[in-house]
């Protein structure tokens, strides 16, 4: 469970990696700016510039989901319930025409088991860049473009089956990501303020004041966080949306998963506190609060982005964590977690295997995300 | 020294019983209590429904019909006159919530043991490679294995390998211990059974953790490894394996040893959904349950003790830190 | 002239970064004789911290040793002596290593950080001792307690257990001596020793250096951009500009009648005693982009005594009298002395590109 | 086997209840087991059971009659043991252990309380037509329903070999249902609020007691015949007196003694059964004496098992006069998730479970098709409908209550539904559209009730809407009489053991209605936050189960047909205002009028001492129902299925499964056993 607190990894995260020795002896790099550098370490990092690329890919297919799936979330087809995937077709007697074929099912009468066959006959034709199901894309604009599908409503297309009530896994899958990419954000940046705020001022002013911070700090993390959930997830108002339910307790408990930034920040801020450019700057008299943000953030900046890059991944699978315990999002809300609560039967793996689509979705991103964190934190110091 | 031991001790005190409150509330929020709960309960299995008369009773007879302060205080004073954190409302014969979560510990041990040992031993020789051979081929191939166990949802790996084993090995593996030897006295059968029960759950829970710390001791040895100190010791003519455990991963050690103390609340409570799946006799169902049913005393009981080890498990690493760390030490 | 210890040959290390090949070493020619204190000068990033590290073959990724020799007289056992190319021993390999803090030894210009703060002072000799060494961890230490005593530190015996964060500066340098010594080697090399110290202890960490080198009778290769740590200790002096010796000569020379314009430079950027303080000048300009360095000689887009030609041609290396020699266009085909720099060239074995 | 001839056979079953029904003088229930009146079901030897003159015994228990520990068999049984027909028409044989498992820590309601719990007075005959004796050989009835004189076999025996007698009875109503300390209101299931006071029973001798109730109450038989039975057996007199007030002076002795409880009522409570919430207490203290086929040997306590042994004392017998129950001994398992109980049962782990989900059933007849040991029998439901769809009534929000009150808001509603497509998506394409209403082979059978309003009709749908809600927005969604947005949360408990396609339906029943305009959102509950809010009557619609489909359970269970008779929200206020909350916590509503008369009309019923006449009032109260349509049902159920492992013998090929049969129960789990 602890995946969900944010930055629950922090402690990890490391300043202070130098770019090969050259740097230390070369007075021009000293000139180049501090993202030039970053980037220039980041580049090295083969792995995540891929991880980069494919968190890249997923964002952009979650803000333009309508079209890249065929079809809406809820739309379905009751006859193709429990329907397995259709395997893409690009050529028909030579030439290309890319099509799916129908198919159909016989209903065991005992054991109610769908056995489909596929037809041969009924060619489906499948397009790209085609007008299908209208939409309005972020409740604006109004559209009916889809990247790949079939023109025919009643037609079936299943690229990566058909789920329990015969809605389309593909197009579930990609809109799913709308919410599961960026439901936990809200928390994550929510404790990322905290954490900065909290940790400088307890490493700036010290003291007693630190000292209170500490047992604070202390007391938070030991509080183990499943019974919070459990308690929260009961003491929402009735008629909130289960979307506006998992926001709030995101946020909530961002309010105590801040902990693990604040000690690194503090720690940072500790050994800025005697660095020459911030004893300069007190001596200019530059208020506390102009001197965290203009002198001593962007001094770690970078690792502030690395520790969020790695904290998106805890909250994605935390999702799906809660989801399997019916603490987190809830149908009609589409969600990955809410997909594969659907899978935690041993009857899907038997019969439905495809229901599991969802986890590959979630497995490529987390790691994405995992490698283009760690890459960001590599590049974080070059100094 | 000293003078520190003892300041974290009173620290230590004062955050104790902020949790007790803390964990107390959080068995409050919701609404409803275990009685509304059972007939739920019974609802849920039968479609039967209790008459008030019978909740008023049952109230009354768990005591839950007394303002919220008046049951803290009586569980707090219970705890510490009598050392009893309250008998659980769902476990019958009532049984003491410590002793409930205490029983199962030996197995949560057990279980958090070996796993605790796989993560080490999948994670810090990666953590050190991929650190040593920093953007090689096998860096990425290494963390790449690494953090596969913690992309895959744990529920889900559980639930396959307990599926791959019933469907391909015929017998599902199923809770830590054959049907035939689970309620026999420990024995040396039973512990060989238990270990070869063991290896799912531990697979599932150690391929998780294996990604942070690989993570932490990939970041710290890079860290480590141009430190200055380094180079004396290379110029020194220390073989590079030599010198490499000697300095630069001793040194990185030491951010794991600050954390020790939290793996084990850490893993009761991360275990919970794979044993959940699992069907283990561990401690996190029990709070699982304990929390579902609001069997109140159980839950915040559990909470308690989970805080407690977690504010002893961070004092006592903090102390290790300091002996192993002479700047902490002598400073 | 005495004989050589070792002898660097036209050493070239390169890094190689993904923004291009950095030429920190480029074509270095340098030779340490026994028993005298080679100083090497420049300013930071000149590349001499790479040069010395090159003896130990402990230069850093990415950067390499691409050509060149370095001719080390390794002294064998029997007194015989035999010569090793330093350069084309595997960094990792038992060779090396033997020859690593046992013969050749190295001292680093961060006190503070160059012991690990992990294990106690003695340890971290004892260990050096015991690597080259067979003895007994008790012979060890009374060793590693004498040789503390030896640099100067106070109630040896008991510092020998004390960790090196306990130590003030000057004193953990000493203990980095010890350490250093404590397999006599014939080679030590000090990259900026004093550089974080505070002046009085400098001085004394210099004297200290300069009885062990007499006592111990070894080369010392001192590497410094204070001048004023030179005329203390150095018998040559060599000075470096982007990874070549621009000029090399005993320290009087150098300091008297310095020829190359980048000496001269540097010379007139210490004030001295006699001088008006309007007559100090820094040197103009900055040590250039290593990835962009100039073309002809590497030190023209700086050089008050700048000719066209400068910018195209790059100068070899002029012998101008016994044990003096300067890279300078200036010097170079001076009316009468072509011969001479013929002579110097195989001389020196400059092979100029 | 053919449906045809099951209907065929329930007339006959049933014109014979009704007629011995109706039989003047005192009317008794005819003793089954003597001159069967009931057309046994074709599934059933067709032997009558003649009383077996000599009895054996499982070797277990031989052994010990051998080593003396134990007395013969003979001496065991009662003079007239129960007999109970094998169901599967196989000799069963004595020995082995059932395995079966449950779902959290409730060894009670996971399994248990079907398998091995209420014995009562008198019990559902195995094929749910008729009111079979149990622990009473014969009853009989006054003409004013209002006496009941039941007689007891004699000799039966609690299991540590003490009389059950008159007392134990007596011991229940006097000294534990009508102790104020233990019971302040004494109220039990069986006792309704209105028969309460003025409530006595009577001793007529050892086996014999007289119950005399202040009003008819004609069917309280029914009510006996199941779980709400179960307190008559469930009280030894002998062990727990000393553990009661009223015959131990030194109680307090004991309760310092125990240390954990405060006071004697505790201690009554921890020795023996408490109280509803959790009857089976019997199975947490082996001490207790039960008259159940098995006694507990090993509590679950916080282990993982629970097991129990034969009771070398229980009262039937087969045909042969074997001593039952044929299996020696029960274990139960307890997974925490379904899923691993599953697999337990694939694995051959396990004997039995209750509740398979109905999404594994592919699952298991796959195991089957792959020789895996497991059997699968088809059990029918009893319910009248996969869902009932409620809009509470008594909500407090007076434009919602007003609307949700209309009939052709119901009617409207009703009508936008799909249910061919549920029925294909929801149900495997199983099940007929339906409301909630008695099934055809039911006595209480109304002509047209289960199908009005059924078809899928938008345009129909939208003529009742509009008498209701005329306004509607710019997209076409309508407003409320206020003229403000009408928006409907509609509520699904999401952890519910039965309603697993609860949210799935609803997700389908949303599309509808918004087709038709009417804007509803799904919020899904676990079930303590969902109670909750009932009790405050913050529920707007829910949707639950459809009970009160086969034979005269529409009488036993009204819940959809008359007002304020408890479970599902369409009427929660109402329900709260005629059984009121002393803690207070819950919203009670006045009921308007006809709602009140509604429910006179039901009482009428349970007043009728005849089957006869009961059915015949009921029809009134049906009727009424039939044209107020109070909740909107989806479908007929489809028939369950049922696994057990292939070893285990006695399990008929199908039955009524619900709750007033007490699930499992009916098919008498001792008579099942295990086959070599």
């Amino acid at each position: 469970m602890d995946k969900i607190v944010p930055f629950s990894e922090a402690g990890s995260v490391k300043p202070e990696q130098a770019i090969g020795n050259i740097t230390t002896d070369s007075h021009e790099l000293e000139v180049a700016s501090q993202w030039k550098l970053i980037w220039w370490k980041f580049r090295r990092h083969k792995v995540a510039m891929a991880g980069g690329l494919v968190v890249l890919a997923y964002y952009i297919v979650a803000l333009f989901a309508n079209f890249f799936a065929p079809v809406h979330f809820e739309t379905y087809q009751e006859t193709y319930v429990y329907a397995p995937p259709q395997q893409l077709h690009f050529f028909r007697d030579g030439q290309f025409f890319p099509h799916v074929l129908g198919y159909s099912f016989e209903r065991d009468p005992e054991s109610f088991k769908k056995t489909w066959t596929i037809n041969e006959e009924v060619v489906i034709p499948v397009s790209f860049f085609y007008h299908g199901e209208p939409y309005m894309l972020w409740g604006l604009i109004p559209s009916d473009l889809h990247l790949i599908g079939t023109a025919n409503p009643e037609a079936p297309f299943f690229l990566l089956g058909a789920d329990k009530s015969g809605r389309d896994l593909f197009s579930r899958i990609i809109f799913s990501s709308q919410i599961s990419l960026t439901v936990g954000l809200v928390g994550v940046t929510l404790s990322l303020l905290l954490g900065i705020i909290i940790g400088g001022i307890s490493g700036l002013i010290g003291g007693p004041l630190d000292n209170g911070i500490q047992r604070l700090i202390e007391i938070l993390i030991s509080i183990p966080t499943l019974p919070l959930w459990l308690a929260l997830a009961a003491i929402v108002p009735l008629d909130w949306t289960p979307l506006q339910v998992y926001l709030m307790i995101t946020v909530i408990l961002s309010l105590i998963g801040w902990t693990g930034l604040a000690r690194v920040v503090r720690s940072k801020f500790l050994s800025l506190r005697e660095e020459d450019f911030i004893l300069a700057a007190r001596l200019d008299g530059v208020p506390q609060g102009r001197m965290i943000f203009n002198h001593m953030i962007p001094s770690f900046l970078s690792h502030i982005i690395a520790t969020v890059t790695l904290a998106i991944p805890g909250m994605i699978l935390g999702e799906t964590a809660l989801s399997f315990l019916g603490l987190g999002l809830r149908p009609p809300v589409v969600s990955w977690g809410v997909m594969l609560q659907e899978t935690q039967k041993v009857v899907v793996l038997a019969t439905y295997p495809w229901l599991l689509y969802p986890a590959v979705a979630i497995i490529v991103v987390v790691l994405a995300l995992n490698f283009l964190g760690d890459g960001l934190r590599d590049a974080a110091d070059p100094y | 020294m000293w003078k520190y031991i003892l300041r974290r001790t009173l620290y230590m005190f004062f955050t104790v019983w902020v949790i007790t409150l803390i964990s107390f509330a959080i068995i409050q929020l919701p609404p409803g209590d275990y009685v509304t709960n059972l007939m739920n309960q019974m609802t849920r299995v039968s479609g039967v429904t209790l008459t008030p008369e019978y909740e008023a009773q049952l109230r009354e007879q768990y005591g839950l019909n007394e303002p919220i302060y008046v049951q803290y205080f009586k569980w707090m004073s219970n705890i510490i006159l009598k050392g009893k954190f309250g008998d659980s409302f769902v476990y019958r014969p009532p049984r003491d919530a410590v002793e409930l979560i205490a029983e199962r510990l030996p197995v949560t041990f057990t279980l958090s043991f070996f796993s605790l040992l796989l993560i080490w031993v999948i994670a810090l020789p990666i953590g050190i490679y991929s650190a040593v051979r920093q953007y090689s081929v096998g860096d990425y191939i290494a963390t790449f294995l690494g953090f596969i166990g913690l992309a895959v949802p744990n529920f889900l790996l559980a639930l396959i390998c307990m599926f791959i084993t019933y469907k391909y090995f015929g017998q599902a593996m199923i809770g830590l211990f054959s049907a035939d030897i689970v309620d026999a006295p420990w024995s040396w059968e039973k512990f060989v059974d238990l270990l070869q029960h063991l290896w799912i759950p531990v697979v599932v829970i150690g391929l998780g953790g294996t990604a942070g710390l690989i993570r932490t001791m990939r970041a710290n040895l890079l860290d480590e490894l141009k430190k200055p100190y380094v180079e004396t010791a290379r110029a020194k003519g220390l073989s590079e394996l030599k010198l490499l455990f000697k300095y630069p991963v001793r040194h990185a050690m030491n951010p794991f040893v600050s954390t020790i103390g939290w793996i084990l609340p850490g893993l009761v409570a991360g275990e919970v959904v794979v044993a959940i799946v699992l069907n283990l006799p561990t401690s996190g169902p029990v709070l699982y349950d304990a929390l579902r049913n609001q069997d109140q005393f159980v839950a915040a009981g559990f909470i308690l003790v989970l805080s407690v080890l977690t504010v002893i498990g961070t004092f006592l690493s903090d102390i290790l830190l300091a002996v192993l760390d002479p700047r902490i030490r002598l400073e | 002239m005495s004989e050589k210890l070792i002898e660097i040959k036209d050493l070239k290390i390169h890094f190689f970064t993904d923004e291009g090949v950095v030429r920190a070493v480029d074509g270095l020619d340098l030779t340490i004789e026994k028993g005298k204190t080679l100083c090497l000068v420049g300013e930071s990033g000149c590349g001499k911290s790479v040069a010395c590290r090159a003896l130990l073959q402990i230069v850093r990724s990415p950067g390499k040793i691409v050509s060149g020799e370095i001719l080390y007289n390794h002294r064998l056992g029997n007194g015989t002596e035999e010569i090793v190319d330093i350069a084309k021993l595997a960094p990792t390999g038992r060779q090396v290593r033997s020859i690593r803090g046992k013969e050749i030894s190295m001292i680093f210009q961060e006190p503070m950080t160059s012991l690990s703060p992990m294990y106690t002072v003695g340890n971290q000799i004892i260990e050096n001792i015991q690597l080259h060494n067979k003895m007994p961890d008790k012979a060890a230490r009374e060793l590693a307690i004498s040789l503390l005593g030896q640099v100067g530190i106070p109630k040896p015996d008991r510092l020998v257990d004390e960790y090196p964060f306990r130590l003030s500066g000057g004193m953990r340098q000493r203990a980095m001596i010890a350490m250093a010594l404590s397999c006599n080697p014939t080679l030590l090399i000090a990259d900026e020793p004093t550089t974080a110290l505070d002046v009085t202890t400098q001085a004394n960490i210099l004297d200290l250096m300069k009885n062990l080198q007499a006592k111990y009778d070894m080369s010392l290769l001192f590497i410094t951009h204070d001048l004023g740590v030179v005329a203390e200790i150095a018998d040559d002096v060599a000075v470096m500009y982007l990874g070549k010796i621009v000029e090399k000569s005993d320290v009087n020379t150098i300091f008297n009648a310095p020829k190359h314009p980048y000496t001269q430079a540097l010379l007139n950027s210490i004030p001295k005693i006699t001088m008006k303080r309007e007559e100090l000048d820094p040197i103009k300009g900055m040590v250039p982009n290593p990835y962009r360095r100039p073309g002809g000689c590497p030190f023209h887009p700086r050089c008050p005594k700048a000719m066209p030609e400068c910018q195209t041609v790059e100068p070899a290396v002029t012998k101008l009298g016994e044990n003096h020699f300067v890279q300078c266009l200036l010097y170079e085909n001076l009316p009468g002395k072509p011969a001479l720099v013929a002579e110097n060239r195989e001389l020196s074995g400059v092979v100029n590109d | 086997m053919n449906k045809f001839v099951r209907q065929l056979m329930f007339v006959i079953v049933l014109l014979s209840v009704v007629i011995s029904a109706c039989a003047p003088a005192t009317p008794t229930v005819p003793p089954v087991e003597e001159e069967p009146t009931v057309a046994p079901p074709p599934d059933v030897t067709d032997t009558p059971a003649a009383p077996p003159s000599e009895f054996s015994e499982s070797p277990m228990l031989a052994e010990k009659v051998a080593a003396g520990d134990l007395p013969p068999v003979a001496e065991r049984l009662p003079e007239n043991p129960k007999v109970v027909k094998s169901l599967s028409g196989e000799q069963g044989v004595y020995g082995g252990e059932l395995r079966t498992g449950f779902t959290g820590n409730s060894p009670d309601w996971g399994v248990f309380t079907f398998l091995n719990t209420f014995e009562g007075l008198v019990l559902w005959s195995t094929d749910f037509q008729t009111v079979e004796f149990n622990l009473a050989e014969s009853v009989d009835v006054s003409p004013d329903a209002k006496e009941y004189t039941f007689h007891l076999r004699k000799g039966l025996k609690w299991s540590d070999g003490q009389p059950y007698t008159a007392d134990d009875i007596m011991f229940y109503i006097e000294d534990v249902l009508y102790n104020k300390e233990l019971n302040p209101t004494p109220g039990a299931d069986w006792l309704p609020a209105e028969q309460r006071d003025g409530f006595k029973a009577e001793k007529i001798d050892e086996t014999t007691v007289k119950f005399v109730f202040p009003n008819a109450y004609g069917t309280f038989l029914y009510n006996l015949t199941a779980f709400n039975g179960r307190y008559f057996a469930m009280y030894p007199k002998h062990y727990l007196m000393q553990y009661h007030k009223t015959y131990n002076d030194k109680i307090d002795d004991l309760v310092k003694e125990d240390g954990d409880v405060p006071d004697w009522m505790a201690l009554f409570h921890k020795k023996g059964p408490d109280n509803w919430a959790n009857p089976l207490r019997t199975m947490d203290n082996p001490e207790t004496p039960v008259m159940y086929a098995w006694k507990v040997t090993q509590p679950l306590g916080s282990g993982t098992t629970i097991r129990f042994e034969r009771n070398p004392y229980y009262w039937k017998v087969d045909e042969q006069g074997n001593q039952l129950p044929y299996i020696d001994t029960l274990v139960g398992t307890n997974y925490q998730d379904n899923e691993s109980r599953t697999l337990a049962m694939l694995n051959g782990d396990l004997d039995y479970i209750t509740n398979p989900p109905p999404g594994d059933r592919t699952l298991f007849y796959d195991a089957v098709a792959e020789g895996k040991s497991i059997m699968i029998k088809n059990p029918k439901s009893d319910g009248a409908n996969t869902a009932s769809l409620h809009f509470n009534q008594t909500f407090g929000d007076p434009v919602k209550a007003e609307v949700f009150s209309n009939l052709d808001f119901r009617i409207g509603m009703s009508y936008a539904i799909d249910r061919e497509e549920i029925i294909e998506v929801v149900f495997a394409g199983q099940g007929t559209p339906a409301q909630i209403a008695p099934l055809e082979d039911s006595p209480l059978y109304i002509e047209g009730m289960d199908t009005q309003y059924t078809e899928y009709d938008v345009a129909k749908a939208n003529e009742h809407l509009d008498k209701v809600l005329p306004e509607k927005d710019a997209n076409g969604m309508r407003l409320g009489p206020d003229g403000k947005p009408f928006q409907i949360i509609f509520t699904v408990q999401n952890d519910l053991g039965f309603g697993t396609y609860y949210v799935q339906l609803v997700e389908l029943l949303i599309g509808y209605w918004k087709a038709v305009g009417v804007d509803v959102v799904l919020s899904s509950q676990p079930g303590p936050q969902h109670d909750e809010n009932k009790r405050k009557n913050l529920l707007e619609a829910e949707i639950f189960t459809g009970e009160g489909g086969a034979g005269i359970t529409g009488i036993l269970d009204p819940r959809y047909y008359a007002p304020f008779a408890g479970a599902g929200i369409w009427n929660q206020g109402w329900s709260v205002w005629r059984t009121p909350d002393p803690t207070g916590a819950s919203v009670s509503v006045e009921p308007p009028q006809w709602a009140k008369d509604a429910y006179a009309k039901y009482d009428a019923v349970t007043k009728e001492p005849t089957l006869e006449g009961q059915i015949e009032k009921m029809k009134i109260v049906l009727q009424e129902a039939k044209e107020r349509l109070y909740v909107i049902g989806i479908s007929r159920p489809g028939d369950l299925y049922a696994v057990f492992h292939s070893r285990l013998g006695g399990i008929p090929e199908t039955w009524y499964d619900g709750w007033l049969e007490g699930p499992t129960k009916i098919i008498r789990p001792e008579q099942w056993f295990l086959k070599e």
